[in-house]
C-alpha cells in the first residue's frame, strides 16, 4: 500500500513534506528542468524585499569543509518584479509557493505582509527575521526576543495568509525565540536559517567573500540544525519545517523524528538539483519498506 | 540535462594541466561553443559544491570493432589549482562522474566570412577549442594565446590542425613574443584593416584590456567570464558580474551560468570592483 | 634565515603559537609516541573537576559531515588523581601546560583554581565555562556575561597563574561575553568551545548519544570559529586563541590572520595523531616561504 | 606506529564481506592478536574520522623472483556496513591509505597444552584468524563461528588448513546448526570436562552471553569489545566500557582502544546499559 505523504503546514494541505528552500531555488523555474515541481510539498521564493535589491560584491560564495558560506546579500527583483514577471510561471504549476520576505523596518515588513497577502499565485508567507548578511534589518529582529515578536505581531496584523517564521541560529536560546513567534501569532516555524560564518584566503590575506561574514549552510550545519528543531518541536505547538544540510532522504526522515512536520532542502539543490524530488520520494519508498502507513505517524517519533 | 558518465581518458597535457574525456548523451553533442558543464568531483560530501569546467571538444567516437555502438562524448581541458581538481586528476579511465550540462549561453558564432581573432589566457584556452572547430567552418580563424611560460600555452597544435593561424605570448618568453598576448594582438589589429569579431577567454585582467581593445577599434567582442557558482543554473545568485550600467542605486547584477558564461563585453561593466 | 615563531600568551612565552586542545589529547602522554611535545607551543588538559566524573553513558561520540559530536561528559580522573598521577610526566617535558578546570558552582572553580595554583607542573589555567554535555554547571556560566564574570572573578581572585577563559560559541553575542571575561581579569580567550548539535539513528529512532545532545568540532565548525575568533579579537585587548576545525597550516594562519596570537588543535589529532606537530612546522615552512621573518607580524594583519 | 600503506589486493570474501591486503613495515609484523588498525578511508573530510579494524593476518610476502625485497604485510576482514567500508570496498590494488597499529592489547595466549575454545560472530572471526594461528602452535584449538546466515560465516577454510576443529551455527540454519553458536558451545562443553581458555569477539549480546557461560563453568574468558572511537589511542575517552563495579558514584570505564580491545570477561560489568 502506498504510505500517505501530506502533511498540513500552517492550515494548507501540502501532498509530501518536502519543500525547498528560500534563496536556493530561484523563483521555481530554474530547476524546472530537474524536478517535476508537482512532486514536492511546496516551494519558497527567494526572499523578497520593497524594492529591488543589489545585493552584495562579489566573490558572494565559498566552499567551506562539508558546507558553504553564502554573502548573497538578499539581491532580489523586488516585490514589483515579482507579482509582474515571476507569478505567471507560478500560475502554471500545482504547488503551493510560499513568498518569502524581509523589510529593514517594521513598517516595511508589514507592508510587504500586506502586498503579498493579496497575490493570489502566493498560497502563504515566510518571513525572514534571520538573514545574517545585511548590516541593518534581519540581524536585530531575529536575535531578540521581543523585536520578533514585534516584527512578527506586525506580519500577522497584516496578512490572513498562513504565516510562517523562519528563526536564525545564532542566538543563545532558540526556544525563547520560538515561543516569541509562536505568542505574536505565527502559524509555523522554519528552522534554521544560515549560522554565521567567515572564510579567509591566505594568499591575499583578505576574507573571501566581499562582505567578509556570510550564512554558512549545508551538511555541515546539520548537527546544530536537529538540535534546534528538536528543542523548538518540544516547546510549541504550531508545526516546525526543518532546515539545515539536509541531502538524503534519511537526513530528512531524522528531523520528522526529532519534531519537524516538513522540511526544506537547500543547499542540496546545487549540488543534486533534482535533490528535493528525489528527497520526497526516497521518504516514500522508506516508509513502504518500514511498513509506516502515513508519515505524520513519525513526526516527533524519537524516543528520547 | 543531468548525467553519470564515465572517464574514457585523463591525460596530462602540458604540467598541471589535464585533458578529459568522457562519455555523454547525444544530445550532449549539441553544446554550443562557450558552454560549460558542472562536474561532480566526488560523491561524498568534500568536496561539496561542483566544479564549473568549458566544454573543451564534443564528438563522437566509432569503435574500429564493427558492432560497438558509436559513443558520444566530450572533453574538458583543466588546470590543477585546488583540491577538486586534484582529485579530478587522480582518476582513471572507467571512474564515473555526475555531471550537469551544457550550461549556459554560448558564443554567438557572428556573421560568416569576417575574419575571427580568438585570445585565451592559459586555460582559458579551454572553451575556444570547440569555438574555433565552428568558426573555421564559415571563417579565416587567428589564435592569439598567452601563457606565463610555455607550459601555460595549450593545444595550439590542435588549433593549428584546425586550420587556425595561431600567434602566442609568454610572460618569461618562453614561447612566442615575451610579454602579454594582447600586445602581439594589438600589432596584428594595427597591422590590418579587417574588422572581425574577438572572442576572449582568459584571466579577468586579460579580458578587461581585451575588451578596451575591441572597444577602443569598434570591434565587436565576446568574453567569457568565471565566477565562484553553487547551482550553475540561475537559481543561488552567487556568480553574478555587474553589467554597464550597474550601481548600488540601479543594480544590474547578471548571472554569469545562466545569462553567460559569454558577454557582449560592452555589456559589462569592467575596472572598479562588482 | 628562520622565521620567529614565539608567542606570548597570558605572560607565558611559548615556542610557537600551536598548542593542542582540552579534551583532545588527554594528559599529554598519550600522544607523545606520535608528537614530539617539545614541537609544540603548548598543551592543555582533559578539564579537571574537584572530584572524579564518571561522564555520560555510551555512545559518546558520533561523526557527522565534516565534523564530530562528543558528549564524553567531562569524564576525568580529578584533581587529586591529576596531581599525583599526570604531574610526573608533565614535569618530564619542557613544554608550558594549561590545566583545563571547570565546577557545577562559583565556589567549585575558585576551589580548582587555587588547587591548581600550587601545582609547579602547571604553567597556567584555562577555565571551561562552556562545556555544553553537563546539565548543570558549565552551560549557564558560558551563556550570560554577568554570570561569566562572577566565575572569572572569583577564580582570578584565587590563582596568580596566567588564566585563559574558554568561550562557547552558543551565544548570540561573542563580544558581550569576551569583554565580560576581559573585564573580569581574564589574561587570554580560548575561541571557541564546541557547538551545541544533535544526531539521530533513523533505524533505533533514537538519539546517537546516550546524552542526546553533544558538542560539534572538527573542519564544519571552523566558518564559524574564524568569524567568532575575527569579531572577539577587534574588541578586546588581551589575546585570543583560535580554535575551531583547524587540521592544517594554512588553517592555523588564517586564524592567525583573524586575531588569534595561538591556536589550539582539536579533534585533528584524532585524525593525525601528528597534527600540532605538523602544523607547526607547517606554520614555519610558510613564513619562511612567503619571507614573513616574525609570525606576530601575521597577528590581525587581516585586510579587510 | 603511523605508517601508509600499499594495497596489495582487496576481494569480496563473502557478499558484503571483504579481505584487504597492505604493505606494513617490518615491526607491524610482531602485531599481537587483537590488536587493530584505524585506518583513514580517504585524504578528504569525508569520512572524517579514521576506522577501526582487527588485524586479520600477518605475514611476509617472497616475491617469487630472485632480488625483489620480501614484503611485510597484513590483513583485514572487513564487512561493508556504510560510508566508510562502502570506500574502501572500492579501492584498488596500489592505492595507499594511513593506518595507526598496531593499537591496544590483544589476548593473552595462556597456557600451553590446554584446550583453546574460540568462539567468533560474523565479522567478530577477523581478529580470532591471528590468534588462532598462535594458539594452535602450543594447544588444541575448537572454533565456534557464527552468523545469521551461512553468508556471515567467514573464512572456515582458512581456519581449518590451520588445524582447528570448526563448529559453525547460523540463525537460518543454513550452514551448521540453527540458532546462537553459543548452543554449540554449549553442547560441547557439556560433552567435556576440558576447562581450557575461551575467546570470543562478536556482537555484544553475543559476548554477553558467552561471558555467562564461561562465568557459570569457571571457565576463563576473554572477550574483544567495540565501541565508537575517536582517536584510538586513549585520549578522547569516546570508547569507554564499564568495568564490574561501574557506577555513577565509582566510577571504573575503561579505553576500549587503549586498556581493550580484549578484556577478561569478568573485569566488565555485564547487562544494563553502559
Ligand atoms: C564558467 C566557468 C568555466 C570554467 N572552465 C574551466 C576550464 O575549462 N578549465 C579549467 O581548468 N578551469 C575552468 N574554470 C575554473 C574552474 O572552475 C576552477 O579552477 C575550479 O573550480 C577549481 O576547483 P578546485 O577545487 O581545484 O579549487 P579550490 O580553490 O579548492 O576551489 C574552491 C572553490 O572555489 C571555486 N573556484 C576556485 N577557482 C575558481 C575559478 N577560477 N573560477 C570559478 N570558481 C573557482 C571552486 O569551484 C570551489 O567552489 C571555469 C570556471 C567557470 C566559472
Ligand atoms: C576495536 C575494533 C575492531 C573492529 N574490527 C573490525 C573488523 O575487523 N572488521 C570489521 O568489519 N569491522 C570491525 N570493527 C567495526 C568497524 O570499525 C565498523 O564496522 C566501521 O567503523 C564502520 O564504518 P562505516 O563508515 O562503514 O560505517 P558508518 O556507520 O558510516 O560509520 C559511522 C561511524 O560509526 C562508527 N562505527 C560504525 N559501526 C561501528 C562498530 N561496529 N564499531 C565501532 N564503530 C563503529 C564508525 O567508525 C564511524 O565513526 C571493529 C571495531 C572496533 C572498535
Ligand atoms: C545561496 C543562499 C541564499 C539564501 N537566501 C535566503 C533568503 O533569501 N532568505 C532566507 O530566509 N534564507 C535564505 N537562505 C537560507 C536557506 O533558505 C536555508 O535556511 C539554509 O541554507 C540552510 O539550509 P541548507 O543547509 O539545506 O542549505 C539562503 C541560503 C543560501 C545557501
Ligand atoms: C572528545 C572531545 C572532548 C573535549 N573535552 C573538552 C574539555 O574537557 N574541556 C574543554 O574546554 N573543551 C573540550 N573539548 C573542546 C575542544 O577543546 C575544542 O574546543 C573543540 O573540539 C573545537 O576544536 P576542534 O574543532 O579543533 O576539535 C573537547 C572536544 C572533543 C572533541
Ligand atoms: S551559480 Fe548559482 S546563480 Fe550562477
Ligand atoms: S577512541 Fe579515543 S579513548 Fe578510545
Amino acid at each position: 500500500m502506498k504510505p500517505y505523504m501530506g502533511v498540513k503546514i500552517a492550515g494548507l494541505d501540502l501532498r509530501n513534506p518536502v519543500m525547498t528552500a528560500s534563496g536556493t531555488f530561484g523563483y521555481g523555474a530554474e530547476f524546472a528542468e530537474y524536478v517535476n515541481l508537482e512532486t514536492i510539498g511546496a516551494f519558497v521564493t527567494k526572499g523578497l524585499s520593497l524594492k529591488p535589491r543589489a545585493g552584495n560584491p562579489t566573490p558572494r560564495i565559498v566552499e567551506t569543509p562539508g558546507g558553504m558560506l553564502n554573502a548573497i546579500g538578499l539581491q532580489n527583483v523586488g516585490i514589483d518584479a515579482f507579482i509582474e514577471k515571476k507569478t505567471p510561471f507560478l500560475r502554471s504549476i500545482d504547488t503551493p509557493v510560499f513568498a518569502n520576505f524581509f523589510g529593514n523596518t517594521i513598517d516595511e515588513y508589514a507592508e510587504l505582509a500586506r502586498r503579498l497577502d493579496h497575490v493570489p499565485e502566493v498560497a502563504g508567507l515566510e518571513v525572514n527575521i534571520s538573514c545574517p548578511n545585511v548590516k541593518q534589518g534581519g540581524i536585530v529582529f531575529g536575535t531578540d526576543p521581543a523585536c520578533a515578536r514585534d516584527v512578527v505581531s506586525a506580519c500577522r496584523a497584516a496578512t490572513r495568509k498562513p504565516l510562517i517564521v523562519k528563526l536564525s541560529p545564532n542566538v543563545t536560546d532558540i526556544v525563547a525565540m520560538a515561543r516569541a513567534c509562536e505568542d505574536a501569532g505565527a502559524d509555523a516555524l522554519s528552522v534554521i536559517n544560515t549560522l554565521t560564518g567567515m572564510a579567509i584566503d591566505l594568499k591575499s590575506r583578505r576574507p573571501v567573500l566581499a562582505n567578509v561574514t556570510g550564512g554558512l549552510s549545508g551538511p555541515a550545519i546539520k548537527p546544530v540544525a536537529l538540535r534546534m528543531v528538536w528543542q523548538v518541536a518540544r516547546s510549541v505547538r504550531i508545526p516546525v519545517i526543518g532546515i539545515g544540510g539536509i541531502m538524503t532522504a534519511t537526513d530528512a526522515l531524522e528531523f520528522i523524528l526529532a519534531g519537524a512536520t516538513a522540511v526544506q532542502v537547500g543547499t542540496a539543490s546545487f549540488i543534486n538539483p533534482g535533490a528535493a524530488g528525489d528527497i520526497a520520494a526516497g521518504i516514500e519508498e522508506w516508509l513502504a519498506a518500514h511498513g509506516v502507513s502515513d508519515v505524520n505517524s513519525l513526526i516527533g517519533a524519537l524516543e528520547a | 540535462m543531468q548525467f553519470t558518465s564515465m572517464i574514457l581518458s585523463n591525460v596530462e597535457v602540458s604540467p598541471g594541466y589535464w585533458r578529459m574525456r568522457m562519455t555523454a548523451p547525444q544530445e550532449f553533442t549539441e553544446a554550443r561553443p562557450g558552454q560549460f558543464v558542472m562536474v561532480r568531483v566526488s560523491g561524498a560530501i568534500d568536496p561539496l559544491l561542483r566544479r564549473p569546467f568549458g566544454v573543451f571538444d564534443v564528438g563522437i567516437h566509432i569503435p574500429s570493432h564493427s558492432g560497438a555502438a558509436p559513443q558520444p562524448y566530450f572533453e574538458m581541458l583543466y588546470r590543477v589549482v585546488g583540491k577538486g581538481t586534484a582529485m579530478l586528476s587522480a582518476l582513471h579511465e572507467t571512474d564515473l562522474l555526475d555531471v550537469l550540462g551544457p550550461l549556459g549561453k554560448g558564443f554567438d558564432l557572428g556573421e560568416p566570412g569576417e575574419e575571427k581573432l580568438i585570445v585565451g589566457g592559459g586555460v582559458g584556452l579551454a572553451p575556444l577549442y570547440l569555438l574555433a572547430k565552428e568558426l573555421v567552418k564559415n571563417s579565416p580563424v587567428r589564435l592569439f594565446a598567452g601563457g606565463r611560460t610555455r607550459d601555460d600555452v595549450l593545444c595550439i597544435t590542435e588549433f593549428e590542425r584546425l586550420g587556425v593561424e595561431c600567434y602566442s605570448a609568454t610572460e618569461d618568453g618562453s614561447l612566442g613574443e615575451r610579454g602579454f598576448v594582447t600586445k602581439v594582438l594589438e600589432q596584428r589589429l594595427d597591422q590590418t584593416a579587417n574588422r572581425g569579431a574577438m572572442f576572449a577567454c582568459g584571466p579577468h585582467g586579460m579580458l578587461e584590456a581585451v575588451a578596451a581593445i575591441a572597444a577602443a577599434r569598434g570591434i565587436s567582442c565576446q568574453v567569457s567570464l568565471e565566477g565562484y557558482m553553487a547551482c550553475g543554473v540561475g537559481a543561488c545568485l552567487g556568480c553574478v558580474a555587474p553589467g554597464r550600467n550597474h550601481s548600488p542605486e540601479t543594480p544590474d547584477f547578471r548571472c554569469v551560468c545562466a545569462e553567460g558564461p559569454v558577454f557582449e563585453a560592452g555589456e559589462l561593466k569592467w575596472g572598479g570592483a562588482a
